[in-house]
């Protein structure tokens, strides 16, 4: 096969354009967890402002990158392209395009703001932020690569750190909760490995590229209904979808905050992020035939999750459920074939991600004063610690879709995208909206109102140091609500595009 | 004598399944050997109706044979078995797995 | 119809034997079943064989089991009786085998006929052996020896073991 | 549509109008919440603006017949345009001054009534987020906009109404409201969907402007109208969504004056009189709302009859009206829906913050014991109180006497007549709750006895320095608000002519109504009135209305038709005890269920092999036996040839 040989060939040349920010994301991540590992275990102080340091170093970048890209060319930017093993086709392929970029930025911010919350730790602390950054390196780097076998190799990266620092650090059954996440999200990942050697095999082009794999008339339409399922359930495990999410209230549960900030607020993204770049960037025929399927996972965990939701006794197990029942939103919106779908979908991992964060760091602030996260022992909050109450009551307003924070506009895109192609299960899945504000009012009443408790009376508020995390994130939270087409206007640049070059 | 041989081989196999359900579920070394013992024994009944069937001393001949080899086993099992004893203080066969 | 009776004495002490839990009551059911054997081999025509029965079988194999078992002395209670996961599955094979065991036999043309009387007088028996199978004889007869050996090897060898854990 | 231009002063005082009270609310929230005078001053000040600017307005646009639409674009999608704008027409500019000038009045008010509250600050910071989500909402130039402000103004809703926040009742009314009023707005976003779908662009002028033969199919479009009337039904807690709004009683009183009688509940009246020609297109749909106002009329009439808590008898009230109001827009009455609107909102409130008046003096909201503690001495409260029961009533020379008239005209000319006795039915009861307050407060049965001091336990609050020093702060907003009561009627024709224009046929003709009309209503109020006095004014009266001598009635009535158990029965029952308890069931036993079984089995699995593994004899002799047997079948089957 000569011909397939200088196909290979060709695309194995290195090509970096310009100054390689994507790299550099990698490369910061990579020395700040050298610096961590460096640096003697007894030197808390010194260990967090290195963390601080270089998670807001790439912060920067992220936030640099997403000004920077060109909005009017579009396409993929900041193309850094390295053979790695060229006899099986393997490049270091980074690039970023509107669908990456923001999720890119709200790695960054989660990134850093969860550094910030973990402020307060005292135990192992050098070990913790070791994995921690391990950990957030794996999710930087699936989000830039663009070479199926980076994207695998990121991915698992990403996931094993996620059992130490729950089962080391990780508050309720822990062990228990641990291996359990474990076990799904390996599983999951067995389920990629032989979709991606499928692929691999069947494309008969010796390269693991995304860009040229999904290249129309690549695979079969036979092919590709084949291997949907199983990158979608492979990734959809991750993202929480019906009926593989009982992992993630238990995860969020017992993982600490910050880790349980970046759990729900990026690594569930990193399954939706995962269906949608390798899943249905390579077998879009197979997107379009199993789509009804999908959508009608999707709107069944909608309202499944917020009903469950409503019975959790447990703070972090209500966020938990809240969570299976927004990612609900972006599968839905995933499921709609359409660009506004698209769209919504990725503007709801974004505005997901801010939220669920802000969510944990919250409750974070609380289960540090109050050693508990049962919804029946704590009440009267809000007249003790005003500010984290407040901090609490945003994200679940955000969280219920109110305007102007910026779920809103996702699940209203989404909505108005599925209610053309799904009537009934878009009106079904609406009806979660009333549960879920039916639930998010029930735990903030039981835990912020009511009369103060004496118990926690001497208990202190945020401070306004403390406090930066979350305002970090309440700002971005009202940023993109008020402006949504900061974002939609980057996502579009990928989403039109990519569903004009569909086959219909 | 006027018993056919099918009764003969019937209590025959009678006599080996009770040998047989001996050694496999008595938790007990000595009672295992019993059990080998048994089966031995329908063995031997089996060929001596055989001999009688085919009309030849041959059958005879083997069943002193086994005899000979019943008296060794057992010499030595028991051997073992008071070695065994010795060493682990129980009959159980689950405690001799020195080799697992 | 002696036959059918010495059978009945055997199976029924047999399966006496292999239930008991004191395992002298064990042996001496099992003595029962030997001299059952014993009666059964001269009503087929082996008065020989049903001597030397008695005599090593019952005599000698069957006091070894005495001596043993009370020699030690152990207090049998402690044992387990037929637990489930390994008498079911013996009772199950057990039944198969029976059943093709039966169906072998009854179908098998020519088992159903009355076996013709003869007698192997141990004259002709002992010529028979020492004629046809005199090597054998030898073998066994060095077998004996060997294991003769290795019991005794074996009752000394503890006292050696000890000493070097000891040591 | 004009463009946004920045020299343009229309434009300039709408932004102006809209945005002052959010950057009241920014400013408080960020920084001066420790200070309370400084924020309530910046609260006052954005709404006072606020208020000129639309004053402003109104005097600038009154004589400009078409409507004018700022708009720019906000988001922009593939195939779906937002955008962001202000669409100034009569309809729009009377409703923002009404707003605006009710909150400035109310956060007057306020400052006596919550002085020395501990959350003095954040009560103005949601009062300024209301105004603003309120008139943003007034103004807004496309439906898709006004869904967003129509939610914010439900979340300004549920923070004021749960403003206490550590009374149980409050919260709880709290959450009741905003999930109620949820799942109105759910029925309202799916009926906006369909239209975006159908329609594209979602412009309050042009979904007017819409034809019945036009982009949308009859059957789609009725649907849709009734989607959308569903936000209006939870909003204006009308039937069956209309038990959240007796118990938003539990916020502040002047919140209930301002949110949830004046303007926020008005709010869904708003949205029908707004998308008033868009809804005419289907008959079907406007016979349905007409008869969902009706209903919510005569439910909330008999409710408030039996009621013993003043707040509530006016919350009652208020759905009545906003009933009555459904129902002359439903009849056709573009003009008399807003007329009404106009008058209910100002004597709605008067009647409101006179309640507070007492409320804040005794501590209690039992009119019994107002009446007996002596509610009759603070003049200028009860003579307020009693012109705005007047014009609640109906009675003339009151503004509620011409907007009535003007609805139950609009319903005589309706298709049956059915409707018209409601509405007449529902004219004698208004008069009879109103005055049944009015003459229990008024006249307690031992007046004479015991002039002054405490009685019953309840202390008249000493009329010390803090009483004194905020009775004006308490007095100026009455006294406005009753002379606009008394005054507002006589506008009638230059609101007309304000509102519908010379051209414009939107309406039925006035001219030909039944010349009986006013003198049978006036008739009816009247009655209602004498047998109020009857059983509860006059001397040695029984104080018991002729609704609590059947005790049916009056149980169906004080329980809230049933409604509340239905809904309790349902969220209790069906939601959290069926689906929710099952779902969560799900995900422990069968979900995680099979994911235990999976690895249990494979825990089992090695231990098996493990076990196979363990050196024990007896199972090495029971395997070569299992196969010996086996083997014997297998032979046996293969010599034999079969069974």
């Amino acid at each position: 096969m000569p011909g397939v040989e200088i196909k290979g060939a060709l695309s194995m040349q290195i090509e970096i354009a310009g100054f390689p920010y994507l790299s550099a994301i990698l490369i910061t991540c990579v020395t700040g967890l050298l610096v961590i590992l460096l640096l003697p275990e007894e030197r808390k102080g010194e260990i967090k402002w290195v963390s601080a340091g270089f998670s807001g170093t790439t912060l920067l970048l992220c936030v640099y990158l997403f000004f920077a890209y060109d909005k009017t060319r579009g396409g993929l930017q900041f193309v850094e392209k390295v053979p790695w093993v060229p006899s099986l086709g393997i490049q270091y392929f980074n690039a970023v395009d509107g669908f990456s970029l923001p999720n890119l930025l709200l790695t960054g911010i989660v990134f850093f703001t969860g550094v910030l919350t973990m402020w307060q730790l005292q135990e192992r602390v050098k070990e913790f932020f070791a994995l921690y950054f391990l950990m957030v390196l794996g999710v930087f780097g699936l989000f830039v690569s663009m070479d199926l076998f980076f994207i695998f190799v990121w991915y698992d990266v990403s996931l094993f750190p996620m059992y130490l620092l729950i089962a080391v650090w990780g508050t309720t059954r822990k062990e228990y909760a641990a291996m359990k996440l474990t076990l799904y999200l390996f599983a999951g990942s067995a389920l990629l490995l032989p979709g991606m050697i499928y692929l691999y095999v069947h494309s008969g082009l010796n390269t693991f590229d995304i860009t040229a794999l999904m290249q129309p008339g690549t695979f079969t339409t036979a092919q590709q209904k084949f291997a949907f399922p199983l990158f979608y359930v492979g990734f959809g495990i991750l993202a929480g979808v019906w009926p593989f999410h009982t992992w993630s209230p238990v995860g969020h549960a017992a993982a600490p905050h910050s880790v349980s900030m970046v759990h729900a607020g990026v690594l569930m993204k990193i399954g939706a992020f995962g269906v949608l770049r390798v899943a249905i960037f390579l077998c879009p025929e197979g997107w379009q035939y199993w789509s009804g399927v999908m959508a009608f996972l999707a709107a069944f965990g909608i309202i499944y999750g917020a009903l469950a939701g409503l019975r959790q006794t447990d703070l972090k197990y209500v966020i938990g459920y809240s969570s299976v029942s927004h990612m609900g939103i972006v599968g839905l919106g995933l499921s709609t074939v359409s660009v506004e779908g698209l769209n919504g979908a990725v503007f709801q991992m974004f505005a997901h991600g801010i939220m669920t964060a802000l969510l944990f760091s919250a409750v974070g602030h609380i289960y540090d004063r109050t050693h508990t996260k049962e919804i029946g022992e704590l009440g009267g909050l809000s007249r003790v610690m005003p500010v984290a109450s407040f901090y609490f009551i945003l994200a679940a307003l955000a969280g219920m879709g109110i305007p102007g924070l910026a779920c809103f506009w996702g699940e209203l895109v989404v909505f108005i995208a599925a209610f053309k192609v799904y009537p009934v299960r878009t009106v079904v899945a609406l009806l979660a909206l009333v549960v879920s504000a039916l639930f998010m009012l029930r735990v903030v009443q039981r835990t912020f109102y009511g009369p103060p408790n004496e118990r926690y009376a001497q208990l202190s508020d945020v401070s306004f140091s403390s406090g930066i995390p979350r305002m970090i994130l309440a700002g971005v939270l009202l940023l993109f609500g008020l402006y949504p087409a900061l974002l939609f206007d980057v996502i579009e640049t990928a989403s039109i595009p990519f569903m004009n070059g569909l086959p219909r | 004598m006027i018993v056919p041989f099918g009764h003969v081989l019937m209590l025959a196999g009678m006599l080996f399944l009770l040998g047989v359900f001996c050694t496999l579920t008595r938790r007990n070394l000595v009672m295992i050997i019993l059990g080998v013992e048994v089966m031995l024994n329908a063995a031997a009944i089996a060929f001596v109706g055989a001999a009688l069937h085919w009309q030849s001393l041959e059958g005879q001949a083997f069943v002193l044979f086994i005899m000979a080899i019943a008296a060794t086993e057992v010499s030595v099992g028991l051997a073992l078995i008071v070695y065994a004893y010795r060493r682990s203080g129980s009959f159980d066969p689950s405690s001799c797995n020195l080799l697992r | 119809m002696i036959f059918y009776l010495t059978g009945g004495l055997i199976v029924a002490s047999t399966a006496m034997a292999i239930t008991r839990r004191h395992m002298v009551h064990a042996v001496i059911y099992l003595l029962f079943s030997f001299f059952g054997t014993a009666i059964l081999f001269y009503l087929l025509g082996a008065p020989l064989l049903a001597a030397l029965w008695v005599i090593i079988y019952a005599g000698a194999i069957m006091v070894l089991f005495l001596f043993v078992v009370m020699m030690i002395r152990t207090d049998a209670t402690e044992e387990v009786m037929f637990p489930l996961n390994q008498w079911l599955p013996a009772a199950i094979f057990g039944a198969i085998y029976m059943a093709v065991g039966a169906a072998v036999v009854l179908m098998t043309p020519g088992t159903e006929v009355a076996l013709p009387l003869m007698a192997g007088s141990p004259r002709e028996f002992a010529l028979y052996v020492f004629q046809n199978h005199w090597l054998s004889i030898e073998i066994v007869s060095l077998l004996l020896l060997v294991a003769l050996v290795g019991a005794m090897s074996l009752g000394r060898g503890k006292g050696r073991d000890r000493t070097e854990d000891e040591a | 549509m004009i463009p946004f231009q920045a020299e343009d002063a229309i434009h300039m005082t709408v932004i102006l109008a809209t945005l002052t009270p959010l950057v009241a609310f920014l400013l408080i929230m960020l920084g001066t919440r420790a200070r309370k005078n400084l924020s309530a001053g910046l609260s006052l000040g954005a709404i006072a603006i606020s208020f000129g600017c639309s004053l402003l307005l109104l005097a600038r646009l009154w004589n400009v017949r078409e409507p004018l639409e700022y708009s720019t674009r906000w988001v922009a999608l593939n195939r779906m345009e937002i955008p962001f704008g202000f669409l100034l027409d009569p309809v729009s500019l009377l409703m923002l001054s009404i707003v605006t000038l009710i909150c400035l009045l109310v956060q007057v008010y306020s400052l006596g009534y919550m002085a020395g509250d501990p959350g003095f600050s954040r009560y103005y910071a949601f009062m300024s987020l209301f105004a603003w989500a309120m008139t943003s909402l007034v103004l807004s130039s496309s439906l898709l906009q006004l869904f967003i402000f129509w939610e914010l103004v439900g979340l300004s809703s549920y923070l004021l109404i749960g403003f206490w926040y550590e009374k149980f009742s409050a919260t709880q009314a709290g959450k009741k409201a905003f999930v109620m009023t949820r799942a109105g707005d759910v029925s309202f976003l799916l009926g906006l969907i369909l239209v975006l779908v159908h329609v594209g662009n979602p412009a309050i002028l042009e979904m007017n402007s819409l034809d019945s033969a036009g982009l949308m199919p009859s059957g789609i479009l009725t649907f849709a109208a009734l989607l959308i009337f569903g936000g209006i039904v939870g909003k204006s807690a009308q039937f069956p969504l209309m038990t959240w709004l007796p118990d938003a009683m539990e916020g502040p009183t002047p919140v209930s004056a301002l949110l949830h009688s004046a303007t926020m509940v008005a709010a869904g009246v708003y949205l029908f009189a707004r998308l008033f020609p868009f809804f005419a297109l289907s008959p079907t749909a406007m016979g349905i709302f007409l008869f969902i106002g009706t209903v919510s009329m005569i439910l909330a009439s008999t409710m408030a009859m039996v009621a013993r808590d003043i707040k509530q008898v006016w919350a009652y009230s208020t759905i009545s009206q906003l009933g009555f109001m459904i129902m002359g827009l439903a009849a056709g009455g573009y003009f008399a829906g807003v007329f009404h609107l106009t008058t209910h909102a100002g004597f709605k409130a008067l009647l409101f913050l006179c309640s507070g008046v007492f409320i804040h003096t005794w501590h209690t909201n039992d009119i019994f014991e107002l009446g007996k503690g002596g509610a009759r001495r603070l003049k200028i409260p009860v003579i307020a109180l009693v012109v705005a029961a007047g014009a609640l009533a109906g009675l003339p020379p009151f503004s509620g006497f011409f907007s009535k008239e003007a609805i139950l005209a609009a319903l005589a000319l309706s298709s049956h007549p059915v409707w018209l006795a409601a509405g007449l039915l529902g004219v004698f009861l208004t008069a009879y709750y109103a005055f049944r307050v009015l003459c229990i407060l008024l006249f307690p049965p031992s007046a004479g006895e015991e002039p002054s001091g405490p009685v019953g336990g309840l202390a008249p609050a000493p009329k010390g320095s803090r009483q004194e020093g905020s009775s004006r702060t308490f007095i100026w907003p009455l006294i406005i608000l009753a002379f606009l009561t008394l005054l507002l009627g006589f506008f009638q024709g230059p609101l007309q002519h304000f509102l519908l224009g010379e051209g414009k046929a939107l309406l039925v003709d006035h001219g030909e109504q039944a010349g009986w009309l006013p003198f049978t209503a006036l008739f009816l109020s009247l009655a209602g009135v004498g047998l109020a006095w009857a059983e509860f004014g006059r001397c040695g009266a029984a104080r018991l209305s002729f609704v609590e001598r059947i005790p049916f009635l009056r149980e169906l009535f004080s329980r809230r038709w049933y409604l509340d158990h239905f809904y309790h029965f349902f969220v209790d029952r069906i939601v959290d005890r069926g689906f929710s308890k099952l779902f969560a069931q799900n995900d422990n036993r069968v979900i995680d269920g099979s994911i235990e079984a999976v690895s249990r089995g494979t825990l089992e699995a090695g231990r098996f092999l493990a076990f196979l593994q363990s050196g024990m004899i007896q199972y090495r002799l029971l395997v070569s036996f299992a196969v010996m047997v086996l083997l014997s079948l297998y032979f046996f089957y293969r010599d034999s040839g079969g069974f």
